[in-house]
């Protein structure tokens, strides 16, 4: 890789200041993501996925500190720019689809009018344009009677339009990487997959890079050239998805594999994953956050730092790989 | 529409009579006797019984309670000894005059509530955020009739910049001709500017003490739904699209979090009713709630009785007022309607 | 007959009608302010017509400016060199002369005077209002017989400008008691005209609508808020009134009320706290008069009838317990003239005057315990409400100063409309109130204070055969030193046995602008807007 | 989690509270002494606050503080004196309507049907009253003492308590706990006091704190206008009145000391009650 990636995040710590104590979400993790690459972040909920996708946007709350690392976004230092900058990066830029798509949606403003709000902001046309061209990208994310919809409220629509309306407002400025977080999640199953072909179409259509995040490996598998998994804050493994498939290296990885129900396995050979993720809050987190539920858990693991070993393209965080 | 309407008065019927039925009898109750005072200053006792028997006084108390209905339902709510005047034609009078001043005092106490919500929500926990609840509960904390009477002292007696406090207009004005009984609205439909500024002037004490009063309700209902619009979905989605600050702030989270602000309008505007009271006296309004003040410490209760009807029914319009405005600002309750 | 629906249902027209005639003025704002009078005062009155039902203290005065009468009293200077009405002389109003002989008075009416509307005022229209004031029942009924005008046969028209006044008894209240406010004379044809069959005397409509041919007719009235009376061109009873308008507001609270003459936006009240007066007084800001009103006090009552004051030497106690002078100070502010430590026997025949007690704890004390009240005892001591300026102050020094004798009192606020009820029970032990009479007789004050008819204002419940024999000799005497005895017995008589204690006189007190003029003290204690000026 | 590292939590948690919301720990110092002034108050004032002198209407002074009243009353002594009154019948107020108040609502929160249409018609019918003439009128009515002041406060306080303990207790009506209880037999009474009841309390505490501050007010305003409060008894509300006539005429001491210390009453409960809201139910800022 010549090029620089589109979006570098390094060695980014995030903490959450709560009532109950300091909540570290996220300790040094890195990865990267290329000009029209898809990449998936895969893991369970709580794992710190979304809190990953929220500070690449910077939409963190008053409660987060960035305690370390950098975020460079096509060659901008994300956690130095201003508040002007980021605002007018994101949704031109850098844009966001969320899970529960009708709450992501204001709920008392028509949502051609939102549409329109964007492109007034990001496009420099007047609000008779940007109000055509919401009609247009209505048309685009695949809505029948776009006109007619314009003028909807969200308590209308289904949910699966819902999210192709999220769709058509980060879409709407082209941006150069498109954020995905749990697009599907509350979706019913048909609606799942068209969802997901029409991200996959439309940014394959203006070579745009996604980051999909999602606590599906399968989903991820199928829709991603890399697989970023993320547990409990931690990196643990970061691969080409053919490669991951192939050989999952981190045990959490294969777990999840395991976990995850596909075409040919049986329900019974489903596993789950034994205990659930360690409470953030503890002062006395175990350098690999996982070795608690993990068999392969050996005496080395208690003893910092965590390995992080990249080979051949791929990284595994820990002391006793697959 | 007209059949939320109808709901709504049939919901309020049972809450309109128990006002009636309380009322009565806490009327009968007073102290007072009016057979004593239309006996004269020097009849003797006999006299007295002898007008209690004409006025119906010694009825059993459900006679007296049927006569009191059936008057009800001619729309006779009786004659005020203090004023000599019948009570409908008092409070159709009067009614504008504290409608007015609660108004008014109710658009600054929003005027400024909101704003302080809206500035406490952005930085919760912030000095900003301390010093906007500080105020608001010091507003609140307040007795009316002292801040009143400390505006009066400062503001007229002392500077000089507020007119006399005697009631809606200064003594060598007119009152507009009678559209609204608004005096603010009637004079500018007059085109009397004149009279516009000196009702306006009038106005600004006493509506600046219930708006004092009524700031903390408002700033705290603000903050609070603020902060519950502006840590949700939608909101975080919108500064993920980009858009400006006062785009989200005012066209995407104010809007959402005035849905219930609206609704707690309703709450202060009736609490405000009740509160202005005291306002009322202290600054010579020739409102409902000086009139019912001057009349329950005087025992006569022909006023009384109807001022609280008046205040009843008026509740139950301002819920359906405020069930109108909510349709109005939010869809959803429009659509299912 | 009055019935229950009769007053309390409203002629809503008329009331309506009185709203709806403001706009018809508007524009007059225009008019020169060295004409108008602005008037404040803490209480609206409820009525233009004296006659009506419940008619308020308030409404008097309504009545004295839009109404005439036959007669009305001279004037003199009194002490202080301010105008004071003359009881000693009767001069023309409507009635331009008076023959009066041993059993009747006939009066020539003026041939030019007119009522507001235009219509010339008859004899007729006297009678019509005399007959009236007999009819209604009440307190104009009352106040008629107190100068033995009981029947309408008394009242006969002689022609279209002569009526005649049979007398049913030599009563020297009769002639006074026709220049008071209540035999106001109406306009007849007017007031029939807006009779009803269930109303033949016109009660509803006459109380907003004046039918009446006094200096001022009412201009606008906004019932609780205000009264605008203007001068009625037409009126030839008396000089012709310096005033254009008077425009009377209701303001409630004091402060604001003093705040309003200080600053000159308002031009004259009565209503100020006694501090206020003696205050604005003291600066030279304003202009402060004081009257010592005829016949009145405010005093200390106590139950006779009952334990522990249906003994005199705890009576006696009392009195020796007051802080007269601290009340003086402290409540009255030199707005009063002290009815205390007068000598030991009534020095003349003037009512009221001082009684002989002063502070004097020990003798309070040595008193009590020979009454057998060594340890006090407790009581409750109950005042009007509506006048609690002055009551609850004195109540809270009195009952301190009880306090050091042991009797422990629990202080009553009673409400304004429940206080004369609670007079008429008899039954608050301890009280403090004020009384005063129109008619300025000390036997007229015993009469009704002290006698053992009891009327309500005999609050203490006092019956004393001597004391009522004295009172009806002073009354029916016409022998001069038979009566200044029969006065100093009473008086005398009322100082031993104690069954009130004067605490002082009060004075009429009113502020008044620098430029305002003419002011002149009545009995009836309200304001006469005919003789004031403004320069 | 254990017991001590739960009291740690709570601890810790009102730590958090306080730290983060310094207004709250100035609330609970006022609060504090202001619940001194009430005990100790009339043991420490250096003047009988009912003895008139002839030092009236004196100003403020380092021989009275506050100056002195037309009677010559010191107004420092009757200020700090009132306090107990104050409190007391603000608190025996809303005493009386945390009990019946949060048991009605308890009671229609968790029975439902008709115990819930009745305590709904009754709250209801007490809302459309102006609250404040509903007490002025009840206490004309009943007669004019300090028990009927304080039974009037309850009363237009009632709703408020009503309908909190009423949402409360419907919310925890279907809560795994209380459906555990019944099914281990408990009547349906015995589930309402001894399960739904407790939960439902810390939150009714915070509204105790809120509407005490309502509560003063409303004594105050009653006995400014006259009801309620006899003569020569100090409380502030009253004091106000009395001081109300002397403003004008400079004498700024009466009516402005008592109407401060009414305020410093006030805003310290609500702030108060803002306080504790924080620590028992964190979500429901506002």
């Amino acid at each position: 890789m010549s090029q620089p990636p589109l979006l570098s995040v390094e060695d980014l710590s995030v903490e959450f200041r709560t009532r109950s104590g300091t909540v570290r979400a996220l300790e040094a993790i890195s990865f990267a993501i290329a000009r029209g690459e898809t990449v998936g972040v895969v893991g369970e909920s709580g794992s710190g996925k979304s809190v990953t996708a929220y500070t690449v946007m910077r939409l963190l709350d008053d409660a987060a500190r960035i305690t370390s690392g950098r975020i460079m976004f096509g060659g901008l230092d994300m956690l130095g720019a201003d508040a002007g900058t980021l605002a007018e990066l994101r949704g031109r830029e850098l844009s966001m689809i969320f899970q529960n798509p009708r709450a992501s949606l204001n709920p008392i403003r028509r949502v051609g009018q939102q549409i329109a709000d964007v492109l007034l902001r990001h496009a420099n046309v007047g609000a008779k344009e940007a109000g055509e061209r919401a009609v247009a990208l209505l048309a685009e994310v695949g809505i029948p009677e776009p006109s007619r919809r314009a003028k909807a409220y969200p308590f209308e629509l289904s949910g699966g339009m819902c999210q192709r309306i999220g769709i058509a407002i980060a879409l709407a400025c082209r941006p150069a990487l498109l954020i995905a977080d749990e697009p599907t999640t509350g979706l019913d199953v048909t609606t799942q997959a068209t969802i997901m072909d029409l991200v996959s179409e439309l940014g394959r259509a203006r070579g745009m890079a996604t980051m999909l995040i999602t606590h599906d490996l399968g989903l991820a598998t199928e829709r991603c050239d890399r697989v970023v998994v993320m547990h409990a804050g931690h990196v643990v493994e970061d691969a080409p998805t053919a490669a991951l498939f192939a050989a999952p290296r981190h045990p959490y990885t294969a777990r999840l594999f395991a976990a995850t129900p596909r075409p040919g396995l049986a329900l019974s050979e489903i596993s789950t994953i034994p205990g659930g993720l360690p409470d953030l809050r503890r002062d006395d987190l175990p350098p690999c956050r996982f070795s608690t539920r993990c068999d392969r858990r050996r005496d080395a693991c208690d003893a910092p730092p965590l390995p992080r070993v990249t080979h051949q393209g791929r990284l595994v965080a820990c002391h006793n790989p697959l | 529409m007209f059949g939320l309407l109808a709901r709504r008065l049939a919901a309020a019927l049972p809450t309109l009579a128990g006002v009636i039925v309380v009322t009565f009898l806490m009327t009968r109750a007073l102290p007072g006797d009016p057979a004593a005072y239309f006996a004269g200053p020097a009849a003797t006792r006999e006299a007295v019984e002898e007008i209690r028997r004409q006025l119906g006084l010694d009825q059993p108390l459900w006679v007296q309670f049927g006569d009191y209905l059936a008057d009800l339902a001619r729309g006779d709510l009786g004659l005020s000894i203090t004023t000599g005047q019948p009570v409908l034609a008092d409070i159709a009078q009067r009614l504008p005059a504290s409608a007015e001043l609660t108004l008014i005092g109710l658009l600054i106490a929003a005027g400024f509530g909101v704003p302080m919500g809206v500035a406490a929500a952005l930085r919760p926990n912030s000095w900003v955020d301390h010093l906007c609840r500080v105020i608001a509960t010091a507003g609140v904390s307040l007795p009316t009739f002292f801040t009143g009477l400390l505006l009066v002292y400062v503001f007229y007696y002392q500077l000089g910049w507020a007119p006399a406090p005697l009631g809606r207009l200064d003594a060598f004005s007119s009152p507009p001709p009678q559209v609204t009984g608004f005096y603010l609205i009637d004079s500018l439909l007059a085109g009397d500017i004149e009279t516009f500024t000196g009702a306006a002037a009038q106005l600004a004490l006493p509506a600046l003490t219930l708006g004092i009063f009524a700031l903390a309700p408002i700033a705290r209902m603000t903050r609070g739904s603020m902060l519950s619009v502006l840590s949700s979905d939608f909101i975080r989605a919108a500064r993920a699209a980009g858009l400006s600050g006062n785009t989200i702030v005012i066209r995407y989270a104010l809007r959402n979090a005035l849905l219930p602000v609206v609704t707690t309008l309703g709450m202060v505007l009736s609490f405000l009713l009740g509160a202005n009271v005291l306002v009322e006296k202290v600054f010579a309004w020739p409102g409902i709630g000086s009139y019912a003040i001057e009349a329950l410490i005087a025992s006569d209760y022909a006023p009384v009785q109807g001022f609280v009807m008046a205040m009843a029914i008026l509740y139950v319009a301002l819920n359906l007022v405020i069930d109108l405005a909510y349709q109005a600002i939010d869809p959803r309750v429009r659509i299912e309607a | 007959m009055i019935s229950r629906r009769h007053i309390l249902k409203a002629g809503t027209a008329a009331a309506l009608g009185t709203v709806a005639s403001a706009p018809a003025i508007h524009g007059a704002a225009a008019q020169s302010r060295r004409e108008t009078l602005l008037l404040i005062s803490e209480n609206p009155p409820n009525s233009t017509d004296i006659h009506g039902v419940g008619t308020n203290r308030p409404a008097y005065e309504a009545s004295w400016n839009l109404y005439d009468r036959l007669m009305t009293f001279g004037v003199k200077k009194d002490a202080n060199g301010v105008d004071h009405y003359d009881y000693t002389k009767l001069e023309p109003e409507l009635a331009e002369s008076w023959n009066q002989t041993p059993t009747s008075v006939t009066f020539k009416l003026r041939r030019d005077a007119t009522f507001h509307d235009g219509s010339p005022v008859t004899a007729e229209d006297v009678k019509w209002s005399f007959d009236r004031a007999l009819a209604v029942g009440g307190f104009p009924t009352f106040q008629m017989r107190a100068g033995s005008l009981e029947k309408p046969e008394q009242f006969v028209v002689v022609d279209r400008n002569t009526i005649r006044i049979d007398f049913i008894r030599t009563d020297k209240l009769t002639m006074p008691d026709l220049a008071v406010p209540v035999p106001a004379i109406y306009n007849s044809g007017l007031a029939k005209r807006n009779s009803t069959a269930a109303d033949p005397w016109a009660m509803e409509w006459l109380r907003a609508n004046p039918a009446a041919g006094g200096a001022y007719r009412l201009e606008r009235w906004v019932p609780g808020q205000e009264m605008v009376f203007a001068r009625f061109d037409g009126w030839r009873s008396g000089k012709r009134p310096d005033l254009a308008r008077v425009i009377w507001r209701i303001v409630p609270q004091a402060g604001n009320r003093r705040a309003l003459l200080e600053r000159g936006d308002a031009d004259i009240s009565f209503d100020l706290p006694a501090k206020d007066f003696q205050e604005l007084a003291a600066a030279r800001r304003l202009k402060i008069v004081g009257t010592p009103v005829e016949n009145a006090m405010q005093y200390i009552g106590m139950n006779v009838n009952r334990p522990p004051f249906n003994d005199v030497r705890v009576r006696q106690a009392i009195a020796f317990a007051i802080p007269y002078q601290r009340i003086m100070d402290q409540v009255a502010y030199g707005t009063a003239v002290p009815l205390f430590g007068g000598p030991a026997q009534p020095a003349d025949a003037t009512w009221p005057q001082a009684h002989p007690y002063v502070t004097d704890l020990d003798r309070a004390k040595a008193l009590l315990v020979e009454a057998g009240y060594a340890n006090g005892f407790e009581t409750t001591f109950s005042f009007d409400l509506g006048l609690a300026s002055m009551n609850e102050p004195i109540s809270v020094l009195v009952s301190e100063s009880l306090a050091r004798l042991g009797i422990r009192t629990t202080i009553n606020k009673i409400p304004g409309a429940n206080w004369r009820n609670e007079l008429l029970k008899k039954e608050m032990p301890l009280i403090t109130n004020t009384f005063g009479g129109w008619l300025n007789f000390p036997d007229y004050f015993f009469f009704w204070a002290y006698h053992g008819q009891n009327a309500v204002f005999n609050t203490m419940g006092y019956q004393n055969a001597e004391m009522d024999a004295l009172i009806e000799k002073s009354r029916f005497t016409q022998n001069e030193a038979e009566y200044t005895d029969a006065i100093k017995g009473f008086v005398a008589k009322a100082f031993t046995d104690v069954p009130r204690i004067p605490l002082f006189q009060p004075k009429l007190m009113v502020a008044m602008r620098d430029n305002i003029d003419g002011y002149r003290y009545w009995f009836h204690r309200q304001l006469d807007y005919r003789v004031l000026t403004k320069g | 989690m254990s017991a001590s590292a739960a009291a740690g939590g709570t601890v810790g948690h009102i730590r958090h509270v306080l730290s983060e919301n310094p207004v709250t720990g100035l609330s609970f110092g006022l609060f504090g002494l202001l619940v001194l002034t009430a005990i100790l108050g009339p043991s420490l004032v250096p003047y009988d606050p009912l003895a008139s002198s002839d030092a009236a209407l004196a100003a403020p002074s380092a021989k009275h503080w506050f100056g002195t009243d037309n009677l010559g009353r010191d107004v420092f002594a009757r200020v700090v004196v009132a306090t107990r009154l104050d409190l007391g019948m603000a608190f025996a107020a809303v005493a009386l309507v945390f009990v019946t108040g949060t048991l009605a609502g308890v009671a229609a929160g968790f029975l439902g049907g008709w115990t819930d249409r009745i305590v709904g018609r009754v709250t209801d019918t007490i809302m459309a009253f102006p609250l404040f003439v509903l007490a002025m009128g009840l206490v004309a009515a009943l007669g004019n003492t300090i028990a009927n002041v304080i039974y009037a406060t309850a009363i237009i306080n009632f709703p408020i308590y009503a309908r909190v303990a009423r949402t409360e207790a419907n919310i925890r009506r279907e809560a795994g706990y209380i459906e555990a209880a019944r099914l281990a037999g408990a009547s349906t009474l015995a589930v309402m006091l001894f399960e739904v009841l407790p939960n439902v309390l810390p939150i009714m505490m915070v509204q105790v704190s809120l509407t005490m501050g309502y509560a003063i007010l409303n004594t105050a305003g009653l006995s400014f206008i006259g009801l309620g409060i006899r003569p020569p008894t100090a409380e502030w509300g009253i004091m106000v009145a009395e001081g109300a006539g002397y403003i004008v005429s400079g004498e700024w001491w009466i009516a402005l000391f008592p109407g401060l210390a009414l305020m410093l009453a006030v805003f310290t409960f609500n702030l108060m009650g803002d306080g504790l809201r924080d620590i028992v139910d964190p979500r429901r800022r506002t």
